[in-house]
């Protein structure tokens, strides 16, 4: 039943081919070409899934909750890689990658989008992990790719403190399985989640907790959620840009996803504690930190990092609150992320490039100089602040008001904290973005189309989101409980 | 037979945190080394005798890669990196052994809390060695924390890492096993080189010894 | 049509008395320093002169400059002939309570000010920053005041407060009295008599009102002048029919009860202009920057006549 | 009847989409605030029909928009309608004087997208009929004036005041945010219609009413939450300036009273005190801020920050006659408020617009470089004139109508039962008198160092009068001020609907009274007729001039100045405009501004100039703002050490983490 013509194959097959075939193939635009064309071809699949789904197998699974984010991730791994193109292009012409490194980047990236779906469709706890520990490995290699020091110690901080988050993650992996022999008995069965989640409430409640500790903290590493996120705003300062994208915009959310699943394992077992107040504890530390964080940035690239755990920080508040009104938040709020801020960053790698340097003081009064890149840069801005009538506003609309009627106390934590990061964030923006023009002012020769695509999809999510999406995001707002 | 596998299984799994706490006592490389290859050789065993107690002959794959890879190969090239280094002086630590020592039982009686809450009914023998592994993993991480020498923070995570192991082979019947294990080592693998390519004498976070200190993150 | 006629009459009578009361307080002031003085028409006669004479106008100024003396004598009139003199009820004394009729004086000075501007004189810019200092502390109190005997009274309007003040029912009051104390200073500021201002003299640092129109000249300064004795005249009146309402006609009476409340009122405009010219000539004037805590303390009492009446509301 | 109103706006929205596309055109300018001319227009007629129709029941829609399972709900009624009117009827002489204002503007295409969408903006506010639309339309209004402000960003200040702004906007929206939470309840009911069905517990409804306050307080510039506005609204062109002060403050209003009067409930006595002593310090403050400044535009926008506190006055008065049951004081109360929201629109728009003539004519904003333009601009200088009398309460104009009526509804307060309300009541009148009065001194000063005097510079010596656009619209809104200012009794009538649904209770029919004069309560107990005043004035004055021309000499010969003897050709002697509120400062500035006056003296024979300098110092801003932003860099950079740890440590963090959530599940039950 799972062909290599199925989706749900093609979703993980295709990036497959493609990074081998990519390692073999020489020659700059061809590779980008074909890169961007094995994207989409996995775009398509993944868009297929709506309509065929396949039953569940003890590896592979589809259902409406990884279903958003299948989707999301080869979407925005689709927008990257055209935007990538015309990056990496500047970067050969300027000499910072060669082209050996070249190939080598475009068969990572592919390696990232298998590893990321594998995590994705994985029906097997094991597998998932297996799969985040490979995306993991694919971004550490990328974020060296520069080869400077920086890189490399960005790289090093990212890989050592990814390989411990890894060994936590594991360890609460087996102790699920522990978990859940005695109940499912022994083998297979009782890593595929499919059949942990019918049979979550007659698990032991201790082992649970515990293991629900570690993979907290395992794949809370990788989500970046404070004190854990050490390795996050180097990672996607020195990584190249398209991979802070990648990173902030989807792996992020790789993470949080497997979270959630155990999340929702936890919440079927009324013995075990609720895993509720653990993540909104450690999100609004991580949004209040990130926005203090935010002030005495003075890399662009690594400001924008920080602003990433600010959202995460929300996001995991946001699930951790439960009910539907503040799932679909959640929901909603990691989807409008994911398109802003790694629009967000398909606008700062073109600024770094016309710029040639992240140091904000360097930059200054874009509106004047490139216009498009100015105002792209405001909107995001304006997107990633949640002002209306963009995307985040109905997110953190919804997260507040329905925060306040039961929480008052962590409502204003909340508020606070956006309040917070929202004036670190247009404080930098007004240097940037408006006053005296600062800096080298080259042409920015650029595709503006992925950019101005993902905001324009923000944009109208805003104001007018499609029924059928609203059904299936309730639909999986009930899944989460 | 029931009660003499689950004492040695249980003597074996005691032996590890032993052998953890010996190695948080040691402050010479070299004899942190040998007290990890001793590490390595009694997980090596304990797995084994797993596999026999389960028959579930695919965990002496693990055994094997535990002894060979653990025991042998990796102390021996870190013998060769501190030579290389020059660096078997002593170890730097940021909080004194006995600290540490007391640290250390802290974790472990922790570990021994949380785990003996699980419910009875499930088996005694994972029980048992879950609440070893934990402590064995706690002890690795205080290793990582409390060392300031690349090499003796390896050995902490390798360690920490046997615990995994020790869990995963407790943890009867439990598929992908060695496929973890073997993850494990490329992982290890990995560190190692890394170590070795960008000689890192003093800690992780520093690429070369003029690039101490000069980059971390947003100066400047 | 016969309150039409009264309506008619008061207005001229308040504008034939001005000068005559402002004659007859310098008269007295006189007298008290044991000069002979001017002759109590004298003021009368300055007025026709100075219509008369041409205006000399200086070169910048502007069109505005010519207009305000009109605006200043409109508004002061008008203000003037609403307060009840000798008769309540006027026919238009609902067109403006005691509030528009204040307002309609903060408009005189309003425009006052701007004429002191607009010739660009330093004379002229000390004359009005000093004054709207004045106003900006002597209007607040008269409005306390007012809120005072609205609440006494039950109404804002002119006509109905004189006539509830008259009624017996009133009796003694201490916000009364307090009120009183205000608006006596508050009308010494206002029509620059001394301590606050020299209407006589004209030495620079010293004056306000003088300093604003120290540019007119002819016609223009006469219409000032009238307006000046005009609001003086108000004032008195205002004190007369609020205070010592006692010989106001109520409307509907006949001829010769108005020939009473007309004597009635000539004598209390005469003790008025006596009561001044003795406390002027019995007091020296102040320094500029006194006079804040002067009328500062005419918003105090004020201010605490109102408070009284609020609280004892409730008793 | 909404729903056109929305097409309108649509039509608005639409037009921005244009000026971002053609904003470089040559006649793009004319194009688009045509357009936005009529649409306002259009909305102006919808509001005003929708104001006086009889029929009581408000037309409401609901779009398929914003939040998916809810909906965008719209509702137009008496109350939206009348804001609805009064935001259209400044777009519009916005917008006609914009048409000749526009020809100056060097960066259109930082102004031509943006101006439609803030009219938009505000004219949904007033429309939306649920929570998520209404902060919508709140923020979107916000977010495009605060491009508005940046649009001469290359200025560091106009840059700092747009930060300042936006921080303040978002403040804002987040209290309005938490109030909305706390009126929706848990299960998210957001319709009004729903709010209104709910009945907040006496607590509950308390922090609603401070948060509302927080929150349309800081847009609408109550002390001590003003602190973005006399940065922002000059920094803005000047057409732009005239709708945030003018127009944008009243949405602010309308969020208040929409939330206060209409969504909580009824209110408990207290919050009337608070609101109260609010609006009166913030009018006093206001004013004595405005008296300090010598910036033309930042005077006029601190003159807003004033005339808020009297709305607020009238409007607090209302809640304290609303929670005692004195509807028809009530009534009176929040007439003499909104009555004042529509005055303030029309005068401040007026002198924002003259401003705006100014600055173009001179390219000074500041009045100590300004000086005899009566002579160059004299239709400027009358219209603004007239505006300056307005806003100063002087008869017969509009402005002394709305303070004449507050005046009225304190003095019906001694009937309030309670302690406080008793002995808070008279204090706030002082406060507002004193603060009219202030008022007609500060306008002293603008008007006389800005238009009359001798030209301090030249730029001032070579200004000429402003284009046909802009004194149509100006000379528009004076003959506005006059109108409203004698026929009031036409315009309280128009209120009755708004009242009636707010409090229950309408003022009496004014139509009716003879004479067209108004009478609040009763005819004997106060009354006032604009229009006889008016002609009275008119006449008198007509009836001295002609006299004394036709009976005595109506000769005139040119002159020097007098100025006692020895006048100064230099303009430079002139009272400048900081020299003329010196009595004042000195008055009041050394306590409320801590204002020292130092005078360095050179002694004899020492060629050096004197110099005397004055220190201002914000006490709001120093005692506020700057703790704040001080403890935030203070944590900023403490948690900053955060970002340069080794791994090691960051290890430490994760171990810690981990060892701490395991104690946890030790101890945990």
């Amino acid at each position: 039943m799972t062909g290599p013509l199925e989706p749900v194959t093609a979703v993980l097959v295709i990036p497959a081919l493609a990074a081998a075939l990519l390692v073999a193939l020489p020659g700059y635009r061809l590779t980008a070409a074909l890169n961007v064309l094995a994207t989409l071809l996995t775009f398509v699949a993944a868009v297929s899934l709506f309509f065929g789904r396949p039953r569940p197998t003890s590896y592979l699974l589809v259902d409406d909750l990884n279903n958003v984010f299948i989707v999301l991730t080869t979407f925005v791994g689709f927008t990257t890689s055209v935007f990538s193109a015309s990056y990496i292009g500047h970067e050969l012409e300027i000499g910072r990658l060669t082209p050996r490194f070249l190939r080598f980047y475009h068969a990572m990236y592919q390696l990232l989008m298998f590893a990321m779906n594998l995590a994705l469709v994985a029906n097997n706890i094991g597998v998932m992990w297996v799969a985040i520990e490979l995306a993991t490995l694919t971004t550490v290699l990328m974020v060296g790719i520069y080869r400077t020091h920086e890189a490399l110690e960005a790289a090093w901080k990212y890989f050592i403190l990814g390989s411990v988050g890894i060994a936590l993650a594991l360890f609460g992996t087996i102790l699920v399985y522990m978990a859940a022999r005695p109940v499912v008995g022994e083998g297979l069965d009782a890593m595929v989640w499919t059949v942990l989640i019918t049979r979550a409430s007659a698990f032991d409640p201790a082992l649970l907790n515990v293991a629900f500790v570690f993979l907290l903290l395992g794949y809370g590493t990788k989500v970046g959620l404070a004190p854990l996120h050490a390795w996050l705003p180097d990672a996607h300062a020195e990584g190249p840009t398209p991979i802070s994208a990648v990173l902030s915009g989807l792996l992020l959310n790789v993470a949080l996803y497997a979270l959630l699943r155990f999340k929702m394992l936890l919440a079927l077992n009324p013995a075990a504690l609720a895993p509720g107040p653990l993540m909104v504890t450690m999100g609004l530390i991580s949004l209040v930190f990130a926005a203090f964080m935010l002030y005495r940035r003075r890399d662009i690239k690594r400001m924008f990092a920080y602003s990433s755990i600010e959202h995460m920080g929300i996001i995991t508040f946001a699930f951790g609150m439960g009910g539907p009104l503040a799932n679909f938040a959640g929901l909603l709020h990691m989807t409008m992320h994911s398109l802003t801020k790694s629009a967000i960053f398909f606008a700062v790698g073109h600024i770094a490039q016309v710029k040639g340097t992240q140091r904000i003081a360097d930059m200054g009064g874009l509106t004047e100089t490139n216009p498009v890149l100015g105002w792209g840069l405001v909107l995001g801005v304006v997107a990633i602040a949640g002002l209306p009538p963009l995307g985040i506003f109905m997110s953190e609309f919804l997260v507040v008001t329905s925060t306040f009627a039961r929480a008052p106390s962590l409502a204003i934590i909340l508020v606070c904290g956006i309040l917070i990061g929202v004036a670190a964030l247009f404080l930098r923006l007004n240097t940037i973005a408006f006053g005296e023009p600062r800096g080298a002012t080259a042409k920015a020769e650029a595709s503006y189309l992925p950019m101005f695509a993902h905001l324009a999809l923000v944009f109208v999510a805003g104001i007018y989101m499609p029924p059928a999406l609203v059904v299936w995001f309730q639909n999986v707002a009930k899944l989460l409980g | 037979m029931r009660g003499l596998t689950f004492d040695i299984a249980h003597l074996l799994a005691g032996t590890l945190v032993l052998v953890s706490f010996l190695e948080l006592y040691q402050d010479r490389l070299y004899a942190l080394l040998n007290m990890f290859a001793l590490h390595a050789l009694v997980l090596a065993l304990s797995v084994a005798w797993q596999a026999y107690v389960q028959n579930a002959p695919h965990l002496y794959v693990t055994a094997a890669i535990a002894l060979i890879f653990k025991a042998i190969i990796i102390p021996v090239a870190l013998h060769h990196i501190i030579k290389r280094l020059g660096i078997h002086r002593e170890i730097e630590k940021v909080v004194g052994v006995g600290s540490a020592m007391l640290l250390g039982m802290g974790l472990v009686a922790l570990s021994m809390v949380v785990m003996l809450r699980v419910t009875a009914e499930a088996d005694p023998l994972a029980r048992e060695d879950l609440a070893f592994a934990l402590s064995v993993v706690l002890l690795g991480l205080l290793m990582m924390v409390t060392r300031r020498n690349a090499v003796s923070q390896i050995v902490g995570f390798m360690s920490l890492e046997n615990g995994l192991v020790l869990a995963a082979t407790g943890a009867k019947g439990m598929p992908l096993v060695v496929e973890i294990s073997i993850a494990f080592s490329i992982l290890i693998a990995f560190i190692v080189i890394g170590i070795f390519l960008f000689r890192i004498r003093e800690r992780f976070d520093t690429v070369d010894l003029q690039a101490l200190d000069r980059f971390r993150g947003d100066r400047g | 049509m016969f309150d039409l006629g009264i309506q008619g009459a008061q207005m001229l009578l308040v504008l034939l008395l001005a000068p005559l009361l402002t004659g007859f307080t310098r008269k007295v002031k006189a007298r008290l320093l044991l000069r002979r003085g001017p002759p109590l028409v004298q003021p009368y006669r300055d007025l026709v002169r100075l219509m008369r004479k041409e205006v000399v106008l200086a070169e910048n100024a502007s069109w505005l400059f010519r207009v305000i003396p009109y605006l200043i004598f409109a508004a002061t009139w008008v203000a003037a002939s609403l307060v009840p003199t000798f008769r309540t009820g006027l026919l238009f004394s609902w067109s403006a309570d005691l509030i528009a009729i204040v307002a309609l004086l903060g408009s005189a000075r309003f425009f006052l000010a701007l004429a002191g501007l607009d010739v660009g004189t330093s004379f002229g810019g000390i004359g009005s920053s000093r004054e709207v200092m004045i106003a900006s502390l002597a209007e607040p109190a008269m409005i306390m005041i007012i809120f005072t005997l609205a609440l006494i009274a039950g109404s804002t309007q002119l006509s109905t407060m004189a006539g509830f003040l008259v009624s017996s029912e009133v009796g003694l009051r201490v916000s009364l009295g307090l009120a009183l104390l205000a608006l006596i200073m508050v009308a010494i500021a206002e029509n620059a008599r001394i301590p606050v201002d020299n209407p006589a003299t004209h030495l620079e640092l010293t004056m306000v009102h003088e300093a604003m129109v120290l540019e007119y000249s002819g016609r223009h300064l006469a219409l000032i002048e009238l307006s000046a004795s005009l609001k003086l005249l108000l004032y008195v009146s205002l004190i007369a029919c609020l205070f010592v309402p006692w010989g106001l006609v109520p409307s509907g009476a006949g001829l010769g009860l108005l020939a009473v409340g007309l004597v009635a009122y000539i004598a209390k405009l005469a003790s008025g202009g006596v009561l001044l010219a003795l406390f002027e000539t019995s007091i020296a004037k102040m320094r500029v920057f006194r006079v804040p805590e002067f009328l500062g303390a005419a918003l105090m009492l004020g201010l605490l006549a109102t408070l009284l009446l609020f609280v004892s509301r409730s008793l | 009847m909404v729903l056109l109103a929305l097409g309108s706006v649509a039509v608005l929205l639409a037009t921005a989409a244009l000026g971002a596309m053609l904003a470089e055109a040559v006649r793009a300018r004319l194009i688009v605030y045509g357009i936005c001319l009529f649409a306002s227009v259009a909305l102006l007629a919808i509001a005003l029909l929708a104001l006086l129709d009889v029929s009581p029941r408000p037309s409401v829609t609901t779009l398929p928009l914003g939040i998916p399972w809810l909906g965008a709900h719209f509702r137009l009624d008496a109350l939206s309608a009348f804001f609805l009117a009064v935001i259209n009827l400044g777009a519009a002489a916005a917008s006609l004087f914009a048409l000749g204002y526009g020809r100056h503007e060097h960066s259109p295409r930082r102004v031509l997208p943006f101006y439609p969408a803030f009219l938009a903006g505000m004219s949904i506010v007033v429309l939306a009929d649920d929570a998520f639309t209404f902060l919508v339309a709140w923020e979107f209004m916000s977010l495009s004036s605060w491009a508005l402000v940046m649009a001469h960003h290359r200025v560091v200040d106009n840059v700092r005041a747009g930060y300042v702004y936006l921080i303040m906007a978002s403040f804002g929206t987040l209290a309005l945010l938490l109030t909305f939470g706390l009126l929706a309840g848990p299960d998210g009911s957001y319709t009004f219609g729903e709010i209104r069905g709910g009945h907040p517990s006496a607590t509950l409804a308390a922090s609603i009413l401070i948060l509302a306050l927080i929150g349309a307080g800081s847009k609408a510039g109550l002390v001590p939450v003003h602190v973005w506005l006399p940065l922002a609204h000059p920094a803005a062109p000047s057409h732009v300036s005239a709708l945030m002060s003018g127009v944008m403050t009243k949405v602010a209003v309308y969020g208040f009273v929409r939330i206060v009067f209409d969504l909580i409930g009824t209110p408990a006595w207290w919050w009337s005190m608070v609101v109260l002593a609010l609006g009166g310090i913030t009018a006093a403050m206001g004013v004595l801020y405005a008296l300090m400044q010598h910036d033309l535009k930042r005077l006029l926008a601190y003159h807003t920050v004033e005339n808020i506190g009297i709305i607020f006055i009238g409007l607090g008065l209302a809640l304290a006659f609303k929670a005692y049951g004195m509807a028809w004081a009530a009534a009176l109360a929040l007439t003499a408020g909104l009555l004042h929201v529509f005055n303030h629109s029309v005068f401040k728009s007026l002198l924002f617009f003259g401003a705006g003539s100014v600055l173009t004519a001179t390219g000074e904003r500041d009045m100590e470089h300004l000086g005899g333009l009566i002579h160059r601009m004299p239709q400027t200088a009358f219209v603004f004139l007239v505006g300056c009398a307005a806003i100063s309460a002087l008869p017969p104009l509009n402005g002394f109508v709305s303070e004449w009526l507050t005046f009225q509804a304190i003095l019906l307060s001694p009937q309030l039962p309670s302690w406080g309300l008793k002995l808070l009541v008279p204090a706030v009148g002082a406060l507002l008198a004193l603060s009219a009065a202030l008022a007609a001194a500060c306008f002293v000063k603008a008007f006389g160092v800005t238009f009359l005097g001798r030209a301090r510079t030249p730029a001032a010596e070579r200004a000429c009068e402003t284009d046909r656009f802009s004194l149509a619209a100006m000379f528009f809104l004076a003959a506005l001020c006059l109108v409203a200012g004698i026929l009031p009794g036409v315009f309280i009538d128009a209120l009755a609907p708004v009242a009636e649904g707010l409090v229950g209770e309408r003022m009496p029919v004014q139509g009716s009274v003879d004479w067209l004069s108004i009478v609040p309560i009763a005819e004997s107990r106060s009354s006032y007729n604009g229009l006889l005043v008016f002609i009275f004035m008119v006449l008198s004055g007509a009836l001295a001039a002609w006299a004394i021309h036709r009976l005595a000499s109506d000769k005139l010969r040119r002159a020097p100045p007098w100025d006692c003897g020895y006048p100064d050709t230099s303009p430079a002697t002139q009272y400048t405009a900081s020299s003329f509120a010196q009595p004042i400062r000195r008055v009041f500035g050394s306590v409320v501004f801590r204002a020292r006056e130092y005078v360095e003296m050179p002694p004899p024979g020492d060629g050096r100039p004197a110099r005397f300098t004055v220190q201002l110092h914000d006490l709001v801003w120093d005692a506020l703002y700057a703790p704040i932003a001080g403890g935030i860099g203070f944590a900023a950079d403490r948690l900053n050490h955060l970002q340069f740890l080794t791994i090691r440590q960051f290890l430490s963090l994760v171990f810690a983490a981990l060892v701490l959530l395991l104690l946890v599940l030790a101890i945990w039950p």
